[in-house]
């Protein structure tokens, strides 16, 4: 990976939330690095801590309970054009820490630089005021319009996002839109100021099958036409296996793996990312063979377990793996896990590739 | 100083939002004083409860005091116009008219034929007299689901000849009593036999609801009347004494709420008011802010004497004997009331020039707080300390002054006789209905004179009286009252009065318990404020000194 | 092939042959969940002791009717004993309180007030409770027309005065000789819960279209099984918080009631009747109104934490 | 549209009929009559006073004669004020209490909002407890109390405002405040835990995400939402603060409406009692009837007719 | 295989207030709209469409919770459509129905045991300690842990809580299960568990599934034989091993190309049909044929006339003018 050409490096993020049931760990020691112009989605099951990743990127994360205890989150110093904030030497060079910003400074970052798009639109949008309105604000905020100019941009995308009559529809309240009408919404007010990082979490989650096949599609067209990097999020390896350049895979809080897309779906390192992958049946399957589930149910972050925090549900789970948590290994280029059957004395498993 | 320096304008709190100003309709004190500012009757009351000529500049008495001709000053209304004894003859007889239904109409009955006229039947343009049956009630008839009275038509009321009012000219009016009445020129001056503007009223008889049409010919004009807010008049130039009138403007507010009286009172929004919270009138009086002056009224209990053991004269006499009104009246009510050891208050001449009913004979029939006599009866009555004596209760209606007052003669009456009652306390509404059915054992009465002599106090306690209400009845009180009405000569006619007292406070069918005062704040440059016993106050010779 | 990481373990100690074989399987910790298994009453029990709010308001409760109970009984004066010489005295190590018109001594009186008072409070706050909840909850449960006119009987009785029927009812109770504070609950119970009746008929109605109300039903849950036994218990929180706001209500309700003529009679008085006397008598004895208006904000406060305390413990998805 | 407004104002006129005719026959029940008194009229005169105001005709034909000019608009006479009539009584006095109303409403609205948003943006912080603080007491003083403290203690204390009555500025300062005491308090709790809600839903964040300023997306994009929990307990809360509260009026000696709430009853002044009656329950479902327009006007979600998908 | 279940002409219409609140205008959602299929004892029978389409409306309306607006429904030779109140909460407790959301089918302030024995709680069924008993012997069936009956259902994660909508679900020893997406809110790791419990449930108690879901895979995945419905009305039926080779109807064809396959070269290099516009309002569908509006391969014809649902033979039933 050239390191000239990352956006956005993550490095050992953690965010914890303190409820009175005792602190969660949401977020534990996360580091990812998105290049630029390019997809990376990131997959977990729920309460995998993705949106807390994000949210803590945003630094949208409510206080109390949330609180960011660690790590850094450094963006492209030149695209946020912040001189002054950059970091002068050593493996950042030319980058600025978010986490560093002050609040004022990091509201000029929000929607401009980094824009999110979020899993739900039918409650994303402020259901008393209108699209038009939802639509321009970030771009008169931003102070790259005025209301006229953002007005006519605000359509423009709208049509770009393949919303019928854009003009009229600008005035129209979110409740008069569709589902997927809303998400079109969502994305084209995401886009409005040319972020250089567009966060999708979950878009096309609540939504339909077809729907979602046309947030899909459009999604990859604006990959083509624009120029941001984008993140997208999901629970299902399958959404972000058209779309994505590298997949990271995510579990309590914890990068379990991170590849490039053809390496994790044909040479998977890790048996929860194998296990995802044949829980789900397939439509091109020819017959209809018992699903693998992962058993179990995602572990309590209140109390995570010692050790791999997988190793619970995990088939092959040694004795090793109770006591101590694996680190991050390198298994191929640009291919890292986090497991111990990939220690060379690990016995062998099969359908899985293992390095070392 | 001298009075001119001072600006001659002042601020007094009614208290209340009057009925009407209308004087016919007039009914209370709120309404009174009103009308006294702005009318002048044939009299006016002075600062000795005597009646001073007023519009009548003088008169004669016949020897049956029953006829009185009244001789009218120069005197005009506030629109010019002079006011004459027609003027008089038309208010008097339209006060009386059934239709008009004034509350006060029987201030009129001592009038000959007014109350033949104020209770007749209409019948098209005519009033007769309601038929009567063999044993003299009167006969009605339903109509449309009514009981209708029957008129007898062989016996018509025609109100321009059988009323005994008579203006013989402009300036002179003729009247005949139906009987004679001593105090018959206290009246004269009493609201409801005020003169009204024939040539007004006649064309309109809703001129008393706006103040434009409203022509009085008394020492001030009212000028302004913001409902439930204040009122304000100004002195009368058309006034016939207008010299005598100091005061350029009076305003009257009408605040309820007698704390809130009083902080107007401290912040110098008022200079006097009605009303004086209990709680500080002690301390005001001390620092000369409220004054205590007298009235003419007794506050007592009466007895349901149809139930037992009230139905026990000396049951209700122990029970009189028992409190300590001394304790009530200072501690209390701390208003300067009076402890009523009888039931005629002071205050009201007896026969003899400057002599005092009260002082005149007994001035007390027991003892206070006589608690050895109270508990020898109680015994006698067959409940020695109190023993067997039935449970009762005690009504009054809802006020914290009488809850004090019924809580401390509740508590009397357990300490020194062993009695137990409970209290109860009623909307103003209901209690007055238990108290006119009798469905009460011992209730809080008050009552204030309507005018200066004793009859108004006595002749409410005759058999089935409308006020009596304690089911009392007594033969000879009744007759005393009724030679009372016909006799004369003024000492006779007081001996006969005292002796109906004595009867009832012989049997007690109440219980009196204090002499009512009243109290006003008044701020010390007032001077020559005058309220009369009545409760009526009058501002045309007051200032600002 | 990338370069090779070096493996990291903890504490730099390797591990050992034994390390890298299968770990058996333990089913049980598969379907594990945090936490202590508790049954309901134990888990709101936990929870609201953990609210520091509620238990002070819970022990201020139960101070108030310690001293209810105790106070008159070990107080030197009694609620009616009267001493004409010694009328309206300020606070003093004698009477802590002062004492009234009447020379009594006003700790005693608010104390024996609050036997009413406390009992007026939560009988009424209970009883309109009662009614409202049940009306509101059935005018929504079955909706439609039932609803409408429902609905619209509430608001006539929004628009008759509340002073005539109480009026009435003095009229109707009188003689009857029921204990007075009976009547008290009865008029209070009759007029006071028409809001409440609103708020839970709002609630209901969204919680009526939830999935677990059709579930009842698909189960052959009748009716009042689903309305009583599914939908209010999940509109509790917004009932108590309604409740404990109308208990300082209902307490200044029965000394206007005992105006009209309802309620206990004197020389008992509940904090309302001190506190509106006392209010009459506010510019030179301003003690006669602080104690019990005191009083009435004590109790409004203690039953307001325990109010917010108990919503929420009695909420099981708020488990803390 | 036209339909269903006729359709409600049928339903409005249907309950205020409703609501005269249970008055009408329950104050009937009541107790004494307009003429009793202390001292009692004599008899004769009770029944000219009767045959006056025809309450010597039977019940039915009072209740249709009442209804007939009701409907017309007429009131009756006063029975206890000779010289006014019903509609005299209402025009004077309801101008005074909605004026205080009106004041005392913007103070609720203006106070109580802004309170309960700032407990809600310091959520459990001093400022949120004390915004609760201030917020269970003024619902827990009554305002016969609250008023006699503000009068000592702005006029009798500091002389910054009149004592009392009625006319000026100034002496609608302290009866609005005490009017406005708990509806403060009732916003301030309302306001606070709907911006809770409000605070946690999606769109908020994406506002944020927006980059918007706290100040923007608080007043921008939360306020409007809030608005709808607080129009509907507006509308009672605005019925009852204009018709005037007897206590406040009262003590303040102020010449509004409330004060014949209560004392028409206890004068037994029959037609008083319905004439303010009715205008106080037709005020209240007109002013419901506002609150559902209300609604409608912030909650596009209402307003508009299903669109038909392209 | 004998007929458990036979739906015909069932037609559900709703009553809808189409003008905001200013606009009483009443008009009617045609949610089910003449729907005809029969199910056999054992079968599962899948039904998909996309949001809207009806599908929860066929559901509710077979177990009881909305009454028909016209058509029958035969359950076990009985007309369900014409049982009183009182029969029909009796063979209630044989249709059962598990819910689609599994955080809101379950009384947040009841524990799971009072949950689950409310059906035989409701019934009168056994003694305070056989029910207890049977709670936990359903709690284990469904692969819970019995010694959690005293938790609160949000206590549990989503999967679990699923499985505790499925114990209430067969307390009654219920014959027919509709299951309304019973996995669509659950994680992908998690499905898995619920579809096989399913499938293990249904060998081991005899039931019958009509198996509910938008996720075509899952449905194939499951049901024997896939009912595809489009506003309303049943677009085409068939074998569920066929009908990902063989799609006759347009819509089909669409909705199978819009299911992602978690293989990047072949999502990479995938065509997908992609429908336009979003579904029309049941209020007034589209003239003809409801699907015109969308459909890729629409004539005049389609606007004029309503495709009748013809049989291609084996059981295999489409409604399109040109499906051959
Ligand atoms: N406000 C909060 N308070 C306490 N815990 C929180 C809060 N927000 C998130 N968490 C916890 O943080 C963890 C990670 O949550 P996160 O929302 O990032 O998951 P996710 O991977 O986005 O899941 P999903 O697919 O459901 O969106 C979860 O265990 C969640 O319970
Ligand atoms: N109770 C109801 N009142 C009015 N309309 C309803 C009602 N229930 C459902 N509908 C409407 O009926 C149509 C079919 O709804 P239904 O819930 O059956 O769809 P679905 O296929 O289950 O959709 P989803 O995939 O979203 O669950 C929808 O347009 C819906 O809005
Ligand atoms: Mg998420
Ligand atoms: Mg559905």
């Amino acid at each position: 990976m050239d390191e000239n050409n990352v956006l956005m490096r993550i490095q050992g993020l953690t965010t914890n939330f303190h409820t009175y049931a005792g602190v969660v760990h949401a977020v534990d020691d996360m580091t990812l690095t998105i290049p630029k112009d390019s997809v990376v989605g990131i997959v977990g099951e729920s309460g995998s801590g993705k949106s807390v990743t994000m949210m803590s990127v945003m630094r949208l994360i409510p206080s109390p309970p949330g609180r960011i205890e660690g790590g850094h989150v450094w963006f492209d110093g030149t695209a946020l054009r912040m001189p002054d904030r950059m970091e002068k030497d050593g493996p950042n060079k030319g980058m600025v820490d978010l986490l560093s910003l002050s609040a004022e400074a990091m509201m000029k970052v929000r929607g401009r630089h980094i824009a999110m798009i979020f899993q739900d639109p039918m409650v994303s949008l402020n259901p008393v005021l209108t699209i038009g309105l939802q639509m321009t604000e970030s771009m008169v905020v931003h102070g790259l319009a005025t209301n006229k100019e953002a007005w006519k941009r605000a359509v423009d995308m709208l049509a770009l996002v393949g919303i019928p009559n854009p003009e009229e529809r600008m005035r129209d309240y979110p409740h008069q839109y569709s589902g997927g009408m809303r998400q079109r919404v969502m994305i084209a007010m995401a886009l409005s100021c040319n972020p250089e990082l567009v966060i999708a979490d979950e878009p096309t989650t609540s939504l339909d099958v077809t729907v979602q096949a046309q947030i899909l599609e459009l999604m990859k067209e604006l990959k083509v036409k624009l120029k941001s990097s984008i993140i997208i999020i999901s629970h299902d390896l399958s959404i972000v296996a058209g779309m994505a350049d590298k997949v990271v895979v995510m579990y309590a809080g914890r990068v379990l793996e991170e590849a490039n897309v053809y390496d994790l779906y044909e040479k998977p390192g890790h048996p929860y990312t194998m296990g995802l992958m044949k829980s789900v049946p397939r439509l091109d399957a020819e017959d209809r063979e018992r699903l693998v589930p992962i058993e179990g149910s995602p572990p309590d972050l209140l109390a995570p377990p010692i050790g791999c925090k997988f190793a619970p549900r995990c088939k092959y789970a040694m004795n090793i793996c109770r006591e101590q948590e694996p680190q991050l290994v390198t298994v191929g280029e640009g291919h890292r896990a986090r497991c111990f059957l990939h220690h060379p004395t690990a016995p062998a498993v099969p359908g899985f590739v293992k390095v070392g | 100083p001298s009075a001119k320096a001072v600006a001659q304008e002042v601020t007094y709190n009614l208290a209340t939002e009057p009925a009407t100003i209308d004087p016919a309709l007039s009914q209370g004190i709120p309404e009174a004083n009103i009308i006294l500012q702005v009318f002048d009757g044939l009299t006016r009351i002075d600062n000795k409860n005597m009646p001073q000529p007023a519009i009548a500049k003088s008169w004669t008495i016949s020897k049956d005091l029953k006829t009185y001709v009244f001789t009218l000053r120069d005197a005009y209304w506030t629109n010019g116009t002079p006011v004459t004894a027609y003027d008089f003859e038309y208010a008097w007889k339209r006060a009386l008219t059934p239709e008009l239904a004034a509350a006060y109409a029987y201030q009129l009955y001592y009038v000959y034929g007014g109350e033949a006229f104020n209770t007749s039947i209409k019948v098209g343009s005519k009033y007769y007299v309601q038929a009567v049956d063999a044993k003299g009630n009167p006969l009605t008839k339903k109509v449309g689901g009514k009981d209708v009275p029957v008129p007898d038509m062989a016996k018509e009321i025609d109100p321009s000849k059988n009323i005994g009012v008579r203006a013989l000219n402009a300036k002179t009016l003729k009247v005949y009593l139906q009987s004679p009445t001593v105090y018959f020129l206290n009246l004269t001056a009493f609201p409801t036999l005020m003169p009204v503007c024939k040539a007004v009223v006649s064309k309109n008889d809703k001129w008393a609801s706006d103040v434009t049409n409203f022509v009085t010919d008394g020492p001030f004009k009212v000028t302004q009347w913001s409902h439930n807010e204040k009122m304000v008049f100004v002195n009368n130039p058309t006034y016939w004494d207008k010299s005598k009138v100091k005061l350029t403007k009076i305003t009257y507010y009408m605040v309820e709420d007698e704390s809130t009286a009083l902080s107007m009172f401290q912040s110098g929004q008022l200079d006097a008011s009605a009303t004086v919270p209990i709680s500080e009138l002690p301390k005001l009086v001390a620092s000369g802010d409220a004054q205590i002056l007298p009235y003419l009224g007794t506050y007592y209990y009466m007895f349901n004497v149809t139930k037992k053991p009230f139905n026990d004269v000396r049951v209700r006499k122990a029970l009189t004997l028992a409190i300590n009104r001394k304790g009530i009246t200072q501690s209390i009510t701390q208003g300067g009331q009076v402890p009523a050891l009888a039931y005629v208050p002071y205050g009201i001449a007896d026969a003899l020039p400057g002599s005092d009913f009260r002082k005149a004979s007994q001035v007390s029939f027991y003892k206070d707080n006589d608690i050895a006599t109270a508990k020898a009866l109680l015994a006698q009555a067959g409940y020695p300390n109190g023993k067997g004596f039935p449970a009762f209760t005690l009504l009054y209606n809802t006020s914290q002054a009488h809850k004090s007052i019924a809580e401390a003669i509740q508590q009397m009456w357990k300490k020194n006789l062993g009695i137990t009652c409970t209290l109860k306390n009623e909307e103003w509404g209901v209690y007055l209905d238990d108290r006119t059915n009798l469905n009460y054992t011992v209730a809080r009465a008050g009552w204030i004179g309507d005018y200066m002599d004793p009859n108004t106090f006595l002749d409410m306690f005759v058999t089935n009286g409308g006020n009596n209400g304690t089911g009392w009845s007594n033969k000879s009180y009744d007759a005393l009252i009724a030679k009372a009405k016909a006799t004369t000569d003024p000492k006779a006619r007081m001996a006969t009065l005292h002796a109906a007292e004595k009867i009832l406070m012989t049997d007690m069918p109440i219980l009196p318990i204090y002499y009512y005062t009243n109290t006003v704040l008044l701020k010390k440059s007032i001077k020559n404020f005058y309220q009369s016993t009545l409760g009526f106050v009058d501002w045309k010779n007051a200032y600002m000194g | 092939m990338a370069a090779q990481t070096a493996w990291q373990f903890k504490e730099g100690v390797a591990p050992d042959a034994g390390s890298f074989v299968p770990a058996p399987k333990d089913s049980g910790e598969l379907q594990q969940i945090a936490g202590r298994s508790t049954t309901y009453w134990s888990d709101a029990i936990r929870r609201i002791r953990r609210n520091k709010l509620a238990v002070v308001g819970f022990w201020i409760i139960i101070a108030l009717f310690v001293v209810a109970i105790v106070g008159p009984m070990v107080s030197p004066y009694s609620y009616e004993d009267q001493d004409l010489d010694n009328t309206f005295q300020s606070p003093t190590l004698r009477h802590p309180f002062g004492t009234d018109q009447l020379g009594r001594d006003q700790m005693t009186r608010v104390m024996y007030g609050s036997r009413i008072s406390l009992a007026v409070g939560i009988v009424c706050a209970a009883l309109n409770f009662l009614i409202g909840v049940t009306y509101g909850g059935i005018s929504a449960y079955f909706g439609g027309r039932v609803d409408d006119i429902m609905m619209r009987i509430v608001d006539i009785l929004y628009g008759i005065p509340t002073l005539i029927i109480v009026i009435l009812l003095t009229v109707l109770f009188k003689d009857k000789g029921v204990n007075p504070l009976v009547n008290v609950f009865i008029a209070i119970g009759l007029t006071y819960w028409l809001p409440m009746a609103r708020i839970v008929r709002g609630e209901i109605l969204s919680l009526k279209e939830r999935e677990f109300a059709l579930a009842a039903k698909t189960i052959g849950a009748p009716n009042n099984r689903i309305l009583f036994r599914h939908l209010i218990p999940n509109a509790m929180g917004p009932i108590i918080v309604t409740v404990t706001l109308e208990i300082p209500a209902a307490i200044f309700t029965e000394a206007f009631l005992s105006y009209i003529g309802l309620g206990v009679s004197a020389p008992v008085a509940s904090w309302g009747v001190l506190a509106s006397d006392g209010t009459e008598a506010i510019r030179s004895f301003p003690y006669l109104v602080l104690f019990p208006a005191l009083a009435i904000s004590l109790t409004m406060f203690a039953f307001n934490f325990l109010g917010d305390g108990l919503r929420d413990a009695l909420d099981p998805r708020l488990r803390q | 549209m036209l339909k269903f407004i006729l359709q409600r104002v049928l339903s409005m006129i249907l309950v205020v009929l409703i609501v005269a005719s249970a008055t009408f026959f329950m104050m009937r029940l009541l107790p004494s009559g307009p003429f009793s008194r202390e001292k009692k009229l004599p008899a004769q005169i009770i029944k000219n006073l009767e045959a006056r105001y025809h309450l010597d005709d039977p019940l039915w034909k009072q209740y249709v004669d009442y209804m007939k000019n009701l409907l017309r608009g007429d009131l009756g006479p006063s029975f206890k004020y000779t010289d006014r009539t019903v509609n005299n009584i209402i025009n004077d006095g309801f101008p005074v209490s909605a004026a205080l109303g009106v004041v005392a409403v913007i103070l609720a609205v203006g106070i109580g909002i802004p309170l309960g948003i700032w407990g809600a943006l310091k959520q459990n912080g001093w400022q949120d407890n004390l915004v609760m603080f201030v917020a269970l007491l003024g619902v827990s003083v009554p305002n016969f109390i609250m008023a006699v403290l503000l009068m000592f203690i702005f006029a009798l204390g500091l002389h910054l405002v009149p004592a009392a009555g009625w006319g000026s500025i100034k002496q609608i300062i302290l009866p609005a405040f005490t009017l406005a005491g708990y509806p403060i308090a009732f916003l301030a709790r309302l306001v606070r835990s709907s911006m809770l809600e409000v605070l946690r839903q999606e769109y908020i964040t994406t506002a944020r995400a927006k980059g918007l300023s706290e100040r923007l997306v608080i007043f921008r994009h939360a306020l409007r939402n809030i608005l709808i929990p607080v129009v509907t307990v507006l509308g009672p809360l605005i019925a009852a603060v204009f018709t005037g509260s007897f206590v406040v009026e009262k003590i303040f000696a102020i010449p509004g409406l409330g004060r014949y709430y209560v004392t028409s009853i206890n004068d037994r002044d029959y037609t008083t009692i319905l004439g303010v009656t009715i205008f106080y329950s037709a005020l209240l479902v007109f002013l419901n009837f506002m609150v559902d327009l209300t609604y409608a006007w912030l909650d596009p979600r209402i307003r508009y007719v299903e669109r038909k998908v392209s | 295989m004998d007929t458990i279940l036979k739906v015909e002409h069932l037609k559900k219409y709703f009553a809808v207030n189409v003008g905001g609140p200013f606009a009483r205008h009443m008009a009617s959602l045609k949610a089910v709209d003449d729907v005809s299929f029969e199910v056999g004892r054992g079968e599962t029978v899948g039904l998909v469409g996309e949001t809207g389409c009806g599908k929860t409306t066929v559901g509710r309306t077979i177990v009881g919770l909305y009454a028909p607006t016209a058509g029958t429904i035969t359950y076990c030779d009985e007309n369900l459509c014409a049982l009183t109140r009182e029969a029909m909460r009796k063979v209630r407790s044989k249709l059962q129905m598990i819910f689609q959301d599994p955080y809101a089918s379950l009384n947040p302030r009841m524990t799971v045991g009072n949950i689950v024995e409310e059906p035989m709680d409701i019934f009168s069924i056994g003694t305070m300690a056989e029910r207890r008993e049977r709670v936990q012997e359903l709690l284990r069936t469904v692969g819970l842990n019995p010694e959690h009956i005293n938790r609160f259902p949000h206590e549990f994660s989503g999967g679990q809580r699923q499985r505790i909508g499925i114990a209430r679900a067969l307390a009654m020893n219920p014959e027919f299960i509709v299951a309304d997406e019973p996995i669509s809110a659950l994680d992908v790791s998690i499905q898995a568990q619920i579809v096989n419990m399913l499938e293990d449930l249904q060998q081991n108690l005899g039931l019958t599934y009509l198996f509910i879901a938008h996720d075509l895979a899952m449905v194939k995945h499951i049901s024997d034989r896939v009912i595809v419905l489009y506003l309303g009305k049943i677009v085409e039926v068939d074998e569920s091993k066929d009908i990902y080779k063989h799609p006759l109807h347009p819509y089909t064809k669409a909705l199978l190309s819009a299911v992602p396959i978690p293989d990047p070269r072949i999502e990479m290099q995938r065509q997908r049909i992609v429908l336009k516009g979003d579904l029309p309002s049941p209020v007034n569908p589209p003239s003809g044929c409801h699907f015109r509006t969308r459909c890729p391969i629409a004539q005049p014809i389609c606007a004029e006339q309503e495709p009748e649902l013809r049989d291609m033979g084996s059981g295999h039933m489409v409604s399109c003018h040109f499906a051959s």
